[in-house]
């Protein structure tokens, strides 16, 4: 495309254009930015490969980033089970990733409160730690009436989506775990 | 009329001769609605790639079509069509005993190539409608200002940075596919990814179709394909196929994006015989010169009578 | 299998008509088939400004005219008179046309390029013409400023303001409009006639009865031939031409043929006496009034015809049947499809 | 699935999606694959276009049935009659695949004489305990093993689940063989008679009565079926949570396991069962789990009867033969992981450290502590309970009983807004300033904002890279974990409490990056991976020690990251390697992609036939070689023999496929794993317009019921008032949309595409409801009433069972009161009744009534449902 640029005729004025293209459909009409148009694609940052977030077929994606923002998500032809391909779901990923309506700070909700209200993450995850640490002693169950040791507690469950990664998983249940809450479930049986 | 031939070959001029060295092969779609499965993924792959607008129009009740027309917010839209059948699918078959039309069934499933319930006499059409990037295009045809051009990749594109909303392409297109949008104020269509197509990249649609149904490429190869995948169904007994904008001697020169379609093109929503309507304009400026020639004279008989 | 059960109407809309039945009928159908009764092409976007400048530039086009030739036949109070018309409608046209646009700071635009295929291309460069020519003849008439220019300009003006006053019709006869398109061949006459009514009928309220008799006869001779081309034209259309007879549309058509006849006659008879001078303005009055109420019968006829689907898809399915065209789906064998 | 892990060793999907484009016929039953999985479809597509045949079964005719040869409408609730009827029609017509069902499947294996089937007992096996409402299972075992061939199984009651009960527990078995056989399968007491015994009344007859399938059409189904398999052609199975989502969905799939043994289908190119998950990374959380009753690599959590100790509870949990032969290998080398220098061989690795579990704590029973005030703690992370899950009021209730719930996801969802939004604010039940319950909301990060993998539908770990950062507080779940547990340790250093020893002793330093202190996520993997006590990787699960000098998170993933490669993130592009395409991400086994392989060869190692090799028996290089890892040792030859007292794989012979298991063989008969039955039986849903035609005993006995004011049960056929609900209704999802909504009602362009909840039934219900389309229709059963646009349609059908027409009503469930696009939630309509091996809740067929027009507002709606209780006269324990 560049070379053509270049051409002088294309910085004449459509009119004048017109001696080479009479019916003026073609090439005298192209605009300047016509001209030049790229597909942001080729502009961007970098495209990192991805794999879809929401059914479990796996589909690659190719994620495209310029200015610290995702501004595009299309399928990734490399992958032999999707070959490029997505559903609206998938195809609409960048809706999702950048969607007006995502939340972006904490919130809090006191008990009979009619409002949220927000606050620090850090203080968040400290107030949790406390209930987490209060409750699991609260409820703790050492041993079962036949004396056979338990080492848990039942006052904390846990649920989980299924679009965590695994890595996530296995620290969840790592934590959870040695921690004694067993109550943990996830989407799987949902 | 030769004068409208005339015309024509010299639209069909604007590509690829006005482009000269810089002509790259006429791109298009083949749009296979025997293998769409509905999913709208055309749709939004191309929402999302052009940044068109959400329309909300509701639930309509019209099967799952809650998009329901082309428009300048809606470059794809995929109908969906709920049919109980007769024993025999279509008219021109509609004398086949019940014994003929089990063994064509037999011929169809083996094939694999049926998409038809004839156990329920239910079938459920789906396919994914777009501009069609005529080879005589009314829209372009008719733009005053040249906002509406043909590319070096023989399809047809609306320049945002041009197009001042006269608004003339949305009556002119036979297939109702260009709309003004508001308040943007100028007209949008499918560009079929011109910019994509300057990376070498397939248009959003066709690469996240996942069945295939929307293939792209260069059209001379998409028409043999086309050709072969008619053939096919024809041979399997499937004699409901139909191709439509596949021959360039239509109303409009042929599609650059065409189709195969299981029903009569009306069913799908498209009009079965579609003309430019600039194809009769010489008859058009002929008339309207004769009007302006008896105007003048209406005029002179009015004053010169006078004398009298 | 191959019956269905009756079901209630409401399950009609999951699938497309077809009579009201899932089945394939044997024989040709009263109605079209369609997807959901969805219009196939889209309703114009034109707003009130387009039929307003139909009129206006239509008047002012065919006001040239009458003023070129008044001149010539050195009746320069009437000249004069028609040229401010022709003035007056020229400035206003661009004005109606630009606040139409989607993007009005981009009129210019319409003169990026010229476009034979686009007769609004074409129209705004007969527009561009007449208005600067029309500008100089009139400042010509009324302050006798730049003499030299204005002898070319009002030759210019003159051959520029038939045109002017016509290529409308073209304008919405190359849509894929039914009503429009089945009538292209008629509407430039119809636009003819009503400008000369109108551009006849303005001059008569302008003008002193004794310099306005061309006026009048113009006045007379464009309603004839607006009404005689209107009525070929709502004949020739045929059934793309029903939403001409039928609905609003139809009510204002025979609105304004009746109001055009009825002033045509009051000009008609009116005039040499000095008694029917007001008689020949109440139908001047009423010819203006005809002509405008024409122009917007047909803008809104366009409307309706493309609303309904049966408009387009009919004439074309019939068309295929009688084997006068394949159409655009082609079974295997190039059977239509 | 249990139902996978029972009939052939491992939870999960047997082949890959690409592996469908060799299938002769598709069976798609219990999903939706078209609009589920668009993109996997395309392998359907692929298939098709080759000629095999697609068939849907299905109540409803979906864009799936577009696309298919042939629709099945089918009751819902009823796929046993259909697919049992298929195992008849195969045995009765001589039909299986001998040599196959002979040498890889326990057809031959002769049963414990104590044995008694359903078609004795009127709808019970033998070892019923009307007390305790469980199996004895001991007399469904194997002849001539010890008695509790279950281990502790018996006591465990409800808390064991298939994946716990993974292999014959403790079975033991010497060279891998059952003590008594009969290769002739004549035998009364063998397999295959008693299959014969338990399928002969599931006739053509009766899957018309019961499902509502024509003979004609289940004919065609089951023949078409049986002409594309055996050596030259194969099929395969595709089902979703249709299947799985209901009081006997371990049975569903254990049904079509049993087909696919007896017509050779397992372990074959083009064959297999294909479990099509429905969220990104399902498998992955199941093989890894965060869930209650196992470990990762499904070891199953310790239980006070499983033993005090390590090799107790071995013992107890595993056979001696078989993979799982060396559990304690991979057991020991969990805890390594886990508890690092911590675990000594002295202190039994710290396995005493370990929470038990003695009883169901699965979601649904959480919930019930919940309401009880019980469970005073809740953290919901990437989850819309309020939406997804059945009998919604009971979930906000629930909610509303807490002291502390923290909700993680990238939306503010229902679940978070519970307090405010609820339908039960709306009905005045619950009143926003008297709900206690302190909310915590917490943004997280989308996958383009985190390093991690997800496990596909067909076990394939495929990593995605981290595009951008997060922004405000938005953090992975894999931050907020780590820093959580670093809290709760630093606040708890110190303690000398028993109960905080494991927390301290827990390996918790992973080396953090970028601006939020990130865990590097693919140390994470390595340790998942495993390592040698030098710390260098692991190649397969086979290098497992069980002395402590192997570390390894998932024994079953074991290998991802050998060579120090991260073998999930290879992203070789598939039109530069074959068409198993093994370059690209890594399937646990082992990167196996057709699991069990060793089937696709004859018992001498040779393929079936050239159209269908896949893995055989290469003489000259004396090894297993083919397109795909095989899934067996790869040195061991066909006609191997182990040894007396061999354990572990060395105990199964060179002709035994299925590795996982005590035998080796594929189970058409399970003689432990599932808690209601060694195979599987028609029991009518919990709610049912049809009464069950085989026995007196309606429904499963042991389907898990919660008895509570908030969770009501309409009366079932025969009892009186079933009437009152007399149609079925059925839930489902849209392409359009996904799950609970978090992730597209979010979404403009998705939104726009299916913007409201409608219920899709037939002209011949909207008739007889007098509901017009297009119109408002309101849905009613004993819990609730929801109200959705009506979508009368031709593509529901009424169904003729048992002499009578039944209607079926299909509702996605997508709609809340959040999100772009607003609904009722079908969900809140169905009751809590689960599946009693994994506690899945049955909300694919229940009963309902339908009005035409909106639902009442406010308390009204409580009148309504209150005034449909007193006519159906519905009971409700604990009222």
């Amino acid at each position: 495309m560049e070379e053509g640029n270049g051409k002088l005729t294309d910085h004449l004025p459509p009119l004048l254009r017109q001696l080479k293209d009479p019916l003026g459909l073609g090439r005298a009409a192209q605009s300047r930015h016509s001209a030049r148009l790229v597909p942001r694609t080729q502009t961007a940052d970098k495209v990192v490969q991805s794999v879809c977030p929401y059914c479990a077929v796996g589909c690659g994606q190719k994620v495209y980033v310029q200015d610290g923002k995702v501004t595009q998500i299309e399928g990734d032809p490399d992958s032999p089970i999707s070959r490029g391909r997505l559903c609206p779901k998938g195809a609409a990923s960048e809706q999702y990733v950048n969607s007006a309506t995502r939340a972006k700070k904490v919130l809090y909700r006191a008990p009979y409160a009619t409002d949220w209200q927000e606050i620090p993450l850090d203080q968040a995850m400290e107030m949790i730690t406390d209930r987490v640490i209060a409750t699991r002693e609260k409820t703790w169950e050492s041993e079962d009436d036949e004396g056979r040791p338990l080492n848990r507690t039942r006052g904390i469950a846990w649920l989980g989506g299924a679009t965590l990664d695994s890595e996530e998983n296995y620290l969840i249940k790592k934590l959870f775990t040695a921690l004694g809450a067993v109550q943990i479930e996830n989407q799987a049986r949902i | 009329m030769s004068s409208n031939a005339k015309l024509l070959t010299l639209d069909a001029g604007a590509w690829p001769d006005t482009y000269g060295e810089m002509a790259k092969p006429r791109m298009g779609f083949f749009t296979d609605t025997s293998i769409c499965i509905g999913c709208k993924a055309c749709e939004v792959a191309c929402k999302e790639w052009n940044h068109v607008p959400e329309d909300f129009k509701g639930f309509t009740g019209k099967s799952y079509d809650n998009t329901l027309h082309l428009d300048a917010d809606n470059w794809r839209h995929v109908a969906f069509i709920e049919q109980r059948l007769p024993a025999a699918l279509d008219g021109d078959t509609a004398t086949e005993s019940l014994v003929q039309i089990a063994a064509r069934r037999e011929l169809e499933e083996d094939s694999g190539l049926d998409t038809l319930q004839e156990g329920e006499g239910l079938r459920w059409l789906m396919a994914s409608d777009v501009c069609k990037h005529c080879s005589h295009a009314a829209c372009l045809d008719v733009c005053p200002t040249g906002a509406l051009f043909r590319t070096e990749y023989g399809t047809v594109v609306v320049q945002a940075d041009i197009c001042n909303g006269c608004g003339y392409c949305v009556p002119a297109c036979p297939f109702g596919v260009l709309s003004k949008r508001k308040p943007d104020g100028r007209v949008w269509k499918c560009t079929l990814c011109y910019d994509r197509l300057r990376d070498d990249k397939e248009p959003a649609c066709a690469q996240a179709c996942p069945t295939n149904s929307i293939q792209y490429g260069e059209l001379t190869e998409l028409h043999e394909r086309a050709e072969a995948r008619l053939q096919e169904m024809q041979d399997a007994g499937q004699t409901s196929a139909r191709l439509y904008g596949a021959h360039p001697d239509d109303g409009v020169g042929g599609f650059g994006a065409f189709f195969l379609l299981l029903d009569e093109p009306e069913v799908y929503g498209l009009p079965p015989d579609p003309v430019v309507t600039t194809r009769d304009l010489p008859g058009i400026w002929a008339s309207t010169g004769a009007a302006a020639v008896a105007l003048a004279v209406g005029i002179a008989a009015a004053c010169i009578g006078g004398r009298r | 299998m191959s019956t269905r059960p009756e079901v209630p109407s409401a399950t009609l809309e999951t699938r497309p008509r077809r009579n009201g039945k899932g089945e394939r009928a044997m024989v040709p159908e009263a109605e079209p088939r369609s997807y959901y009764d969805q219009p196939v092409i889209q309703e114009p976007v034109w707003t009130w400004e387009i039929p307003i400048y139909f009129f206006v530039g239509g008047m002012a086009g065919a006001s040239a005219g009458l003023a070129y030739m008044a001149h010539l036949q050195g009746n320069n109070e009437l000249s004069r008179r028609a040229w401010a018309i022709s003035l007056a409608g020229i400035h206003v046209s661009p004005m109606l046309l630009i606040s139409d646009l989607g993007r009005p700071a981009r009129f210019l635009n319409m003169l990026r390029m010229f476009k034979i295929t686009s007769p609004m291309s074409v129209g705004s460069w007969i527009l561009a013409t007449t208005g600067g020519a029309v500008t100089v003849s009139a400042a010509h008439a009324w302050t006798g400023v730049f003499p030299g220019l204005a002898r070319s300009g009002r030759l210019v003006a003159a051959l520029a303001g038939m045109p002017l006053a016509t290529y409308t019709g073209a304008l919405i006869g190359n849509t894929a409009v039914p009503a429009w398109h089945k009538a292209r061949h008629f509407l430039p006459f119809v636009f003819a006639g009503g400008a000369a009514a109108s551009a006849g009928a303005a001059a008569v309220l302008a003008t002193p009865g004794k310099h306005a008799e061309p006026a009048r006869r113009l006045a007379v001779i464009g309603a004839a031939l607006e009404i005689g081309a209107a009525q070929g034209m709502e004949h020739a259309a045929g059934f793309e031409g029903e939403p001409y007879k039928k609905g609003l549309p139809g009510a204002l058509s025979k609105l304004a043929t009746a109001t055009t006849a009825a002033g045509a006659g009051l000009l008609a008879k009116g005039g040499r006496r000095r008694s029917d001078r007001t008689l020949a303005k109440v139908g001047a009055g009423l010819l203006l009034a005809g002509a405008f109420t024409e122009r917007w019968a047909i803008f809104r006829a366009g409307f309706k015809s493309a609303s309904e689907p049966k408009y387009t898809v009919g004439p074309q399915r019939e068309r295929i049947r009688k084997g006068e065209s394949l159409g655009a789906a082609r079974m295997p064998g190039n059977r239509p499809g | 699935m249990p139902g996978l892990g029972t009939s052939f060793g491992r939870g999960g999907a047997t082949t890959f999606q690409q592996d469908l484009q060799n299938s002769d016929v598709i069976v798609i039953q219990g999903s939706n694959m078209a609009e589920c999985h668009p993109v996997g479809f395309q392998w359907v597509m692929e298939a098709k276009q080759r000629g095999a045949k697609v068939i849907h079964v299905d109540p409803r005719f979906t864009r799936t049935s577009a696309m298919a040869d042939l629709h099945v409408p089918i009751r819902a609730g009823t796929d046993i009659a259909f697919l049992g009827g298929i195992v008849n029609y195969i045995i009765e017509n001589e039909r299986w695949f001998d040599e196959y069902v002979k040498h890889y499947t326990n057809a031959t294996t002769i049963v414990d004489e104590g044995f008694r089937d359903t078609e004795d007992l009127d709808g019970f096996f033998s070892g019923w305990d009307p007390e305790t409402g469980q199996y004895d299972i001991s007399t469904w075992s194997y002849a001539g093993t010890e008695e509790h061939t279950a281990g502790g199984h018996k006591e465990q009651g409800a808390a064991v689940s298939g994946e716990q009960a993974h292999g014959a527990h403790g079975m033991k078995l010497d060279r891998g063989r059952p003590p008594k056989e009969d290769e002739t399968m004549q035998h009364p007491r063998c397999v295959f008679q008693i299959l014969k015994r338990h399928y002969s009344r599931y006739t053509p007859e009766l899957v018309e009565e019961v499902c509502g399938i024509p003979k004609e059409t289940f004919l065609q189904v089951a023949e078409t079926l049986c002409q594309n398999s055996g050596r030259e052609r194969t099929g395969a199975f595709c089902y979703a949570v249709g299947w799985t989502q209901h009081t006997v969905g371990v049975q569903y799939i254990r049904t079509a396991g049993i087909i696919q043994l007896l017509l050779g289908n397992i372990g074959r190119p083009g064959g297999g069962i294909l479990a099509l998950r429905g969220h990104a990374n399902i498998q992955g959380s199941t093989d890894i789990p965060t869930l209650f009753n196992i470990l990762p690599g499904y070891l199953p959590m310790p239980h006070p009867q499983a033993g005090p100790d390590l090799d107790t509870w071995v013992g107890n949990t595993s056979p001696r033969t078989g993979a799982w032969g060396d559990m304690r290998n991979y057991a020991v080398s969990l805890l390594k992981a886990w508890f690092g220098d911590a675990a000594t061989g002295e202190n039994d690795f710290c396995f005493g450290l370990l929470p038990r579990i003695d009883a169901d704590h699965s979601h649904y029973a959480a919930i019930n502590r919940m309401l009880d005030g019980k469970c005073p703690g809740f953290f919901v992370v990437g989850e819309n309970p309020v939406v997804g899950s059945a009998n919604g009021r009971m979930q906000r209730f629930a909610l509303a009983n807490l002291e502390w719930l923290v909700v993680r996801d990238v939306q503010l969802i229902e679940t978070a807004t519970f307090w405010k939004d609820s339908r039960e604010i709306e009905t005045g039940e619950l009143k926003t300033e008297e709900i206690g319950t302190e909310v915590f909301f917490m943004p997280a990060a989308s996958h383009t904002e985190k390093d991690g993998s997800f496990t596909n539908t067909q076990r394939l770990l495929q990593w995605h890279w981290k595009a951008v950062e997060p922004e405000g507080d938005a953090r992975s779940e894999l931050q907020w974990t780590f820093d959580l547990g670093r809290r709760v340790r630093r606040k708890l250093a110190g303690s000398t409490e028993p109960r905080d020893r494991a927390l301290l002793n827990l390996t918790w330093n992973y080396t953090t990056q970028g601006p939020h202190d990130e865990p590097d996520a693919q140390e994470v993997l390595q340790e998942i991976g495993g390592r040698h006590a030098d710390g260098s990787f692991v190649e397969k699960y086979q290098d497992l020690k069980n002395d402590g000098s192997t570390s390894c998170g998932s024994w079953i993933h074991a290998g991802v990251y050998k060579g120090g490669v991260n073998q999930a993130a290879r992203k070789k592009p598939h039109t530069e390697q074959n068409w198993v395409a093994p370059e690209w991400g890594w399937a646990w086994p082992a990167n196996r992609h057709i699991i069990y392989n060793r089937a696709s060869a004859d018992p001498s190692g040779k393929p079936w036939s050239e159209r269908k090799k896949y893995v055989w028996w290469d003489e000259e290089q004396q090894k297993w070689t083919g397109y795909d890892d095989p899934d067996f040792v790869p040195d061991k030859p066909p006609d191997y023999q182990p040894k007396k007292n061999d354990i572990g794989l060395d105990a199964l012979r060179g002709d035994s496929p299925f590795i996982i298991q005590a035998d080796g063989r594929g189970w058409l008969y399970a003689p432990a794993g599932l808690m209601d039955g060694p195979m599987p039986t028609h029991y009518e849903p919990h709610e049912s317009p049809a009464t069950n035609p085989l026995y007196t005993q309606q429904q499963n006995p042991l389907r898990q019921r919660f008895n509570r004011p908030e969770n009501p049960y309409n009366p079932t056929d025969p009892e009186p008032g079933w009437d009152v609900f007399p149609y079925v209704v059925t839930t489902y999802r849209l392409t359009e949309h996904h799950t609970a909504g978090g992730m597209s009602r979010t979404v403009p362009i998705l939104s726009q595409l299916q913007p409201e909840l409608f219920c899709e039934i037939s002209p011949e219900l909207a008739a007889e409801r007098g509901i017009e389309h297009g119109d408002w229709a309101t849905i009613v059963t004993s819990r609730t009433a929801i109200e959705a646009r009506a979508n009368v349609t031709d593509r529901v059908k009424p169904l003729r069972v048992e002499g009578r027409t039944i209607h079926q009503v299909g509702l996605p469930y997508h709609w809340g009161p959040g999100g772009i696009v607003k609904g009722d939630t079908a969900n809140d309509l169905f009751p809590l009744v689960l599946d009693p091996n994994v506690h899945i809740q049955e909300v694919k067929a229940a009963t309902c009534d339908i009005l035409p027009g909106r639902r009442p507002r406010g308390p009204d709606v409580l009148r309504l449902v209150e005034d449909y209780k007193r006519r159906a006269g519905v009971k409700v324990v604990g009222e």
